[in-house]
């Protein structure tokens, strides 16, 4: 039985389903961040996986690519986490509540 | 092995780098100088970033010549692309940053402007927007809008308060999750194309005679959830209203024209062919998108207390409006797109400058955000002259003649009717009518309600002679837009449409 | 079959790992998890021929932005249970599933095209990051170097945010108690 | 002749901007001289344009191209033909008199600069909207003096009736604008132009149904201009702003704009009789509706709104019926004596201490005897007694009716004539007849300035010999619009009603006179006749007002009083009518959305993610069900 491209997109779908279901779950900030790097993961490996099949190289330089977002996202991520818990103390959005309507 | 390449320099056009070349040597350049000597005044950066902005400037006109004499100029193995709309999206993005940097130089001090890193990441964030809409890479999309974005979360915490802060993550957050959307779609775009390039992209599924259909939905769905975030199209729009309201107003009204337009752009890039090839379902969603996203947040900027959330949701009803040029997609309508925008830019300057000039540093006694509709209260009694201007923007605003921004109403309502599609034309205006509500009640506020007693020390307590004259600015662009619609239509349409949009 | 078999073993891995990452309440099974599933996904790059990818997924992700958040759960004392409000558990699993099923229908439909072509082929007798390297400095340079300056902005971010000077805020002060401050808050000389 | 055309329209601006200069500044008599003086200029330039265009030429110039893109194409240019240069003279004429007026009548006021500057605005977007050669610019016009209404009406916004009123004027009309709006689509979306040469000369080419929508909507703009029933409630309340504002603008030019744009529109109009039919009805029952409100009011400047409204009624009877020239002269005839009836009861304001019930005053010939005179012509003229220019324009209508057997419009518009008579003599009578009612309420009144009425004479000279331009002005008219003469043919039968009708007008005042010249008490609302049941239904305006409050507002408020009370909402709750209070509430119900938690911000994103891809997947596998 061999692996075929569809198998990859259906576990890359599914590993970005569980991204955005800690997206949606999570409300310690630190732990939603976690949840948004395996979105970008699950992209990918899929991305990987059609280079392989159509043996073109665009989509590993798309990768190479994300994972260098990923890491600039980490940086200003943790930065702004930073300074919101210097003020309050926390992390949790919950308590990021003072503007509404 | 592999052969090694040869690239003759010439083929390369590296010309084309130029404009963001210019503002990332500026960026550099104003980090240099504060590495050699600490402690300069914020007035000597802005003036560099001017200065730099201006050279951008020069560069992209200089592109324009030879736009059109040559076409579509291509640099860089293609990754470079600088077309009508890239030339065109560019200007507006520079001209208005150029506009909204002087809002730096407050008479108050705030913390941002404290450090000469605020300025660098300006133009850095400039200069990836300039590289978003200067490709049709999917790739070199993303990090522009990356580079642009990352930058301007800092940008809006550096303003160090709670709700800036709050404002910052929310809106990282979020744009996180939206970069997750983009790159599955591009994924599932590469997936059925091989190519990460939107023409050949687009060449590809033209040649499948879309027989992927789902896959091309399926990404679209993705496509349109990341740039409603850009864009913010209702759902995805819930940031916005925070967001303003946690940045300061000169970042905030900087944000409702510069990153939409570049937004915009690459929508145009990504949605038009799609929309033109008859794929029902995309005409559908954003017609449904348009729709929704005009008339709900209109209904939504009626009942805020505070005038800087009801700009954000009249912002966010200006975008369902342009938006729908890009589901008419005649040239037509592109063309009252760039129009629009430029109007729009000049109005929208006017008003956050307005309440940018009127901030207090700390919450006003029992109000809970910086801007409410009582502060305004009776302003004609105490600076008539202040309240006749913000009057004027919000005339404008709501589109009545012959201020600018009716011009851009009516050309893109016009170009709705042209393309057949009279019903959209008509919710078009029906909005804008109920649009006027709204604005109508900060001015009922200002020029009807008695003065607040007290509140007059708020008046242009931020304000300076830059800040003044931005304002004069904004109020004759406003004024007399009239003159300027016919020429600068001209131009429009000729970029426009020799750009095959 | 041996490629059937790693697929399937790697996939049930790294699912499982970033099912415990979102899951967990204890901040340090999610982080180690998360690593983990980090290291399995660089295993299907591995399998699937991209061998400089794999190892920039060990290295970048790892390496660097696991340290980094590992850094910042020491920093925000989040190594112990994190208590989390649940609002709507339900809404979060029927949202889940409703994209997952529609995704996955759409891709259990193979592709079906005459016309993708291989820009850039992968041949055969070149080593992938060679490869790579080849595209990555000719066709991606100009992205590359964009890259550059992308992380350029998040260092200076980071570093501002998360300096000192944000300590004080001159949004908040009155004019005078900025007056009042010493030297030592103005910008120092060579910056940070 | 185009630099009069320009001196025409940019006078009265350059007297804006020149009095908006000063309008920080305190009053400044020198302000109101030199709008004035520019607004003269205007008029002169005017006169200037009139003989050259009687001479049988017409003045067309192409200011500048507006648009000129793909198949957009909207030149701006302005026209001088015989039917714009009337308006322009009626317009000039009683905007430099009310300008000269208000020096005098704004004397004490501390916005004396801010009233020039919207008071010229006001003429210069009126100049813009009567001389624009096509729709677009009309339609700029037309929006631009009901902004400067909405400023003018809530000139003294301090008081909360005038904020109230402004406001209702402005949404009104512009639920109005949005009927024109889609009329001036039509007709871009049809014809592919706006200008009016090409419009007129195309129309006919048209599908009926298109002429008839268009004819519609435009009607339906010119409803709200002219404050035609339903969208009447306006105008009444419209009075709340200075007096000069109601002489100018809603005696005189705002609210004739609604004929102009019929009797402009006069070949799309002519194709739709059965819509003509209905304008004529509604011009009718308008006339009657209004004449009938006048009758009991009590409120002087009321009563004079009213009675504008039913002569609005009487130029839509004409328009209507497709006597585009009786309608357009009646207008004329019409802004004079009811402008100069405005600034009479604008001298009796100033006298009275803005007294406004007319049972309250009493006597006042004796210290006003020039406004006295002035008000009893204004009046006389009013009524339509020969010679003065209400006989030759109205009887004119009259006769219209008749020739075209409409016995009916005949009949209402005769019974109309009469009440007019009655009401106007009634409050002649109640004014300066009679026992000197105000000295119960300790006002010592007294004469305006001279120079006041002095200004006010020429409207004076106007109305009374206005009538006798007939002919002329026929000659000149019926270049553009179609040349019918209205003759009864039998003679005596014309003599008849000729006299007759005057008979039964002079009986009407003559009935005024008696009841009410000798009256000594102010009422109180406790004698029968006040109690009756019509003298309610008049008093309370047919109980319009209260009905769109209790069919709109009432169960609005009623359901959201909760959450109404929480959020200070008594502005918005004015200013927005019973439609934005549904939306309103949509609003706050739905503002949930933006809950201000990071979380459900997420949530959304997912749930239009998931939205967004059940629909491509519902859409695939019905493509490929069909595909299949």
């Amino acid at each position: 039985m061999a692996i075929t491209l569809t198998h990859y997109l259906v576990l890359a779908s599914v590993l970005f389903v569980i991204g955005l279901i800690g997206v949606m779950r999570r409300k310690n900030l630190l732990m939603l961040f976690f949840a948004t790097e395996i979105l970008l993961n699950a992209t990918n490996i899929a991305f990987a996986a059609i280079s392989h099949y159509i043996g073109d190289l665009s989509g590993q330089m798309f990768a190479f690519f994300i994972i260098a977002i990923a890491a600039s996202e980490v940086a200003i991520g943790l930065g702004l986490l930073i300074v919101w818990y210097k003020r309050t103390g926390k992390i949790d959005l919950d308590q990021m509540n003072s503007m509404r309507g | 092995m592999l052969e090694p390449i040869h690239v003759a320099l010439g083929s390369l056009n590296i010309a084309t780098l130029a404009p963001m070349l210019i503002a990332i040597v500026g960026a550099l350049s104003i980090l240099i100088i504060d590495l050699a000597k600490g402690g300069l005044h914020k007035s000597l950066y802005v003036m560099i970033a001017l200065l730099f902005l201006l050279l951008d400037l020069g560069a992209l006109v200089d592109f324009g010549g030879v736009f059109l004499k040559n076409g579509t100029i291509l640099g860089f193995f293609d990754v470079m692309l600088m077309d009508g709309i890239a030339i065109l999206s560019q200007i507006i993005i520079v001209v208005g940053s150029m506009l909204f940097i002087p809002l730096a130089l407050t008479s108050k001090r705030f913390h941002e402007y404290d450090y000469p890193e605020y300025f660098a990441l300006f133009m850095f964030m400039i200069a990836g927007f300039q590289f978003m809409v200067a490709t049709d890479n999917l790739i070199m999309i993303f990090i522009g809008l990356e580079t642009a974005s990352l930058a301007l979360y800092t940008l809006i915490a550096l303003h160090n308060r709670s709700k800036s802060f709050e404002a910052a993550v929310k809106y990282f957050t979020m744009g996180a999750l939206a970069a997750g959307f983009y790159a599955f779609g591009s994924m599932i775009l590469y997936a059925i194309s091989g190519s990460v390039e939107i023409n050949q992209i687009a060449t590809i599924m033209a040649e499948d005679h879309y027989r992927n259909i789902g896959y091309v939905l399926l990404s679209m769905a993705f496509m349109i959830a990341a740039f409603g975030f850009k864009l913010s199209m209702v759902p995805f729009h819930t940031w916005t209203p925070d967001v303003y309201e946690g940045s300061s107003a000169a970042l905030a009204g900087y944000m409702s024209i510069v990153p939409k337009i570049a937004a915009f752009v690459v929508a145009m890039r990504l949605f038009e062919f799609l929309v033109h090839s008859g794929v029902a379902w995309l005409q559908v969603i954003l017609y449904i998108g348009v729709v929704v996203t005009m008339t709900a947040s209109n209904i939504w900027a009626l009942v805020q207390s505070d005038v800087k959330r009801m700009l954000a949701y009249s912002s966010i009803s200006h975008a369902g409006f342009v938006m729908a040029a890009i589901l008419i997609g005649t040239t037509q309508s592109n063309t009252g797109l760039f129009l629009y925008w430029a109007l729009f830019s000049f109005t929208n300057l006017g008003a956050f400058t307005m309440l940018w000039v009127n901030r207090q540093k700390n919450l006003i006694a029992g109000q809970s955000s910086d801007h409410p509709y009582e502060k305004f209260s009776g302003m004609v009694k105490t600076m008539p002259m202040a309240a006749v201007m913000m009057g004027l923007f919000m005339l404008s605003l709501a589109g009545i003649p012959p201020f600018g921004l009716f011009w851009g109403k009516m050309y893109l309502i016009g170009s709705a009717v042209s393309s057949g599609y009279t019903v959209l034309a008509l919710i078009m205006a029906l909005n804008s009518a109920i649009a006027g509500y709204y604005y109508l009640k900060l001015i009922v506020f200002m020029f009807m309600k008695e003065p607040i007693v007290g509140y007059d020390q708020y008046y242009f307590m931020n304000a300076s002679l830059s800040l003044k004259t931005i304002i004069g600015i904004a109020a004759v662009g406003t004024i007399f837009a009239v003159f300027a619609v016919n020429p600068l239509l001209k131009v429009i349409t000729l970029f426009v449409y020799n750009s095959g949009y | 079959m041996f490629e059937a078999i790693a697929f399937y073993l790697f996939a049930a891995l790294t699912i499982v790992m970033f099912t415990i990452t979102v899951m967990t309440s204890q901040a340090l099974y999610a982080i180690t998890a998360m690593a983990a599933g980090m290291i399995f996904i660089s295993a299907f790059f591995f399998i699937l021929g991209a061998d400089f990818l794999g190892a920039i997924q060990i290295i970048v992700y790892t390496g660097a932005v696991m340290a980094l958040y590992a850094f910042g759960m020491m920093f925000f004392d989040t190594t112990r249970n994190v208590v989390e409000k649940r609002t709507n558990p339900r809404i979060v699993f029927v949202l889940g599933v409703l994209a997952a099923v529609m995704v996955v229908a759409i891709f259990v439909a193979p592709i079906v095209s005459n016309n993708i072509q291989a820009l850039y082929p992968i041949q055969e007798n070149v080593g992938n990051s060679q490869a790579v390297g080849m595209v990555l400095f000719t066709k991606y340079l100009v992205p590359f170097e964009l890259a550059a300056v992308m992380l350029l902005v998040a260092m200076i971010g980071g570093i501002v945010l998360a300096g000192k000077k944000m300590d004080k805020s001159l949004t908040l002060m009155k004019e005078e108690e900025i007056d009042g401050l010493d030297e030592g808050f103005e910008p120092e000389a060579g910056g940070h | 002749m185009e630099l009069y055309l320009y001196i025409a329209l940019f006078a009265p601006l350059v007297g804006s901007l020149y009095s908006a200069l000063f309008s920080g500044s305190p009053k400044s008599q020198q302000v109101g001289i030199v709008a004035s003086g520019l607004l003269f200029t205007s008029f002169l330039s005017s006169a200037i344009l009139l003989t050259y265009v009687m001479s049988g030429h017409t003045v067309h110039v192409e200011m500048m191209t507006w648009m000129a893109t793909g198949d957009l194409y909207i030149p701006f240019g302005f026209v001088v033909d015989q039917v714009s240069v009337v308006m322009m003279m009626v317009v000039t004429i009683v905007s430099t008199v009310v300008h000269v007026y208000s020096i005098g009548y704004m004397d004490h006021d501390k916005g004396f600069n801010r009233f020039f500057a919207w008071l010229s605005a006001f003429v210069f977007s009126m100049m813009v909207l009567v001389m624009s050669d096509n729709f677009a610019g009309l339609f700029i016009g037309w929006e631009g003096v009901g902004l400067c209404s909405w400023g003018l009406i809530g000139f003294w916004y301090h008081k909360e009736s005038a904020t109230w009123a402004a406001n209702e004027a402005f949404i009104m009309n512009r639920i109005a604008d949005l009927g024109m709006l889609i009329g001036i689509f039509l007709i871009y979306w049809n014809v592919g132009s706006l200008q009016y040469d090409v419009v007129f000369a195309e129309i006919g080419n048209l599908q009926p149904v298109i002429i008839t929508w268009i004819g519609i909507f435009l009607f339906i703009g010119a409803m709200g201009k002219s404050a035609q029933f339903p969208l009447h409630t306006w105008l009444a309340d419209a009075m709340e702003g200075p007096t000069p504002v109601s002489a100018l603008i809603h005696a005189a030019t705002m609210v004739t704009a609604g004929v102009y744009l019929v009797v402009r529109s006069n070949a799309i109009y002519d194709l739709i009789p059965n819509v003509g039919i209905f304008i004529a009805s509604l011009g009718a029952f308008v006339a009657l509706f209004a004449a009938s409100m006048a009758l009991v009011n009590r409120d002087m400047k009321r009563i004079i709104a009213y009675s504008t409204l039913s002569q609005l009624g009487y130029m839509f009877v004409a328009a209507g019926l497709g006597a585009y020239w009786v309608a357009l002269f009646h207008l004329m005839a019409h802004a004079f004596f009811k402008a100069l009836l405005f600034l009479g009861a604008g001298n009796v304001m100033h006298a009275m201490h803005d007294e406004l019930d007319p049972f309250k005053m009493g006597g006042l010939r004796k210290v006003m005897k020039g406004t006295f005179v002035m008000m009893t012509l204004a009046s006389v003229a009013l009524a339509g007694i020969y010679p003065f220019a209400g006989f030759f324009s109205k009887d004119l209508i009259l006769e219209v009716g008749f020739v075209e057997h409409h016995y009916v419009i005949y009949t209402v518009l005769l019974l109309t004539a009469g009440l007019t008579a009655f009401y106007s003599f009634r409050l002649v009578a109640l004014i300066f007849h009679g026992e000197e009612r105000y000295k119960l309420f300790g006002i010592h009144p007294h004469e305006a300035y001279k120079f006041m009425l002095v200004a006010m004479s020429p409207l004076l000279v106007l109305a009374i010999i206005a009538g006798s331009f007939k002919m002329t002005y026929f000659q000149l008219v019926m270049n553009l619009l179609p040349a019918t003469q209205y003759h009864v043919h039998d003679q005596t039968t014309y003599w008849i009603m000729t006299i007759g009708t005057q008979l039964f007008v002079i009986a009407a005042i003559l009935f005024a006179y008696k009841k009410y010249a000798n009256w000594s008490n102010v009422p109180d609302g406790s004698s029968a006749m006040e109690r009756s049941f019509f003298y309610k239904l008049l008093w309370n305006q047919y109980y319009i007002p209260k009905m769109y409050e209790e069919i709109f507002a009432k169960p609005y408020a009623e359901l959201s009083r909760i959450a109404w009370k929480q959020i200070d909402l008594k502005i918005v709750d004015a200013t927005v009518d019973a439609i934005a209070n549904g939306i309103y509430k949509t609003g706050e119900n739905t503002r949930d959305i933006q809950n201000g938690n990071l979380s459900t911000m997420l949530r959304w994103m997912v749930v239009g993610l998931v939205v967004l891809s059940i629909l491509a997947v519902a859409f695939t596998v019905g493509y490929n069900a069909v595909g299949a």
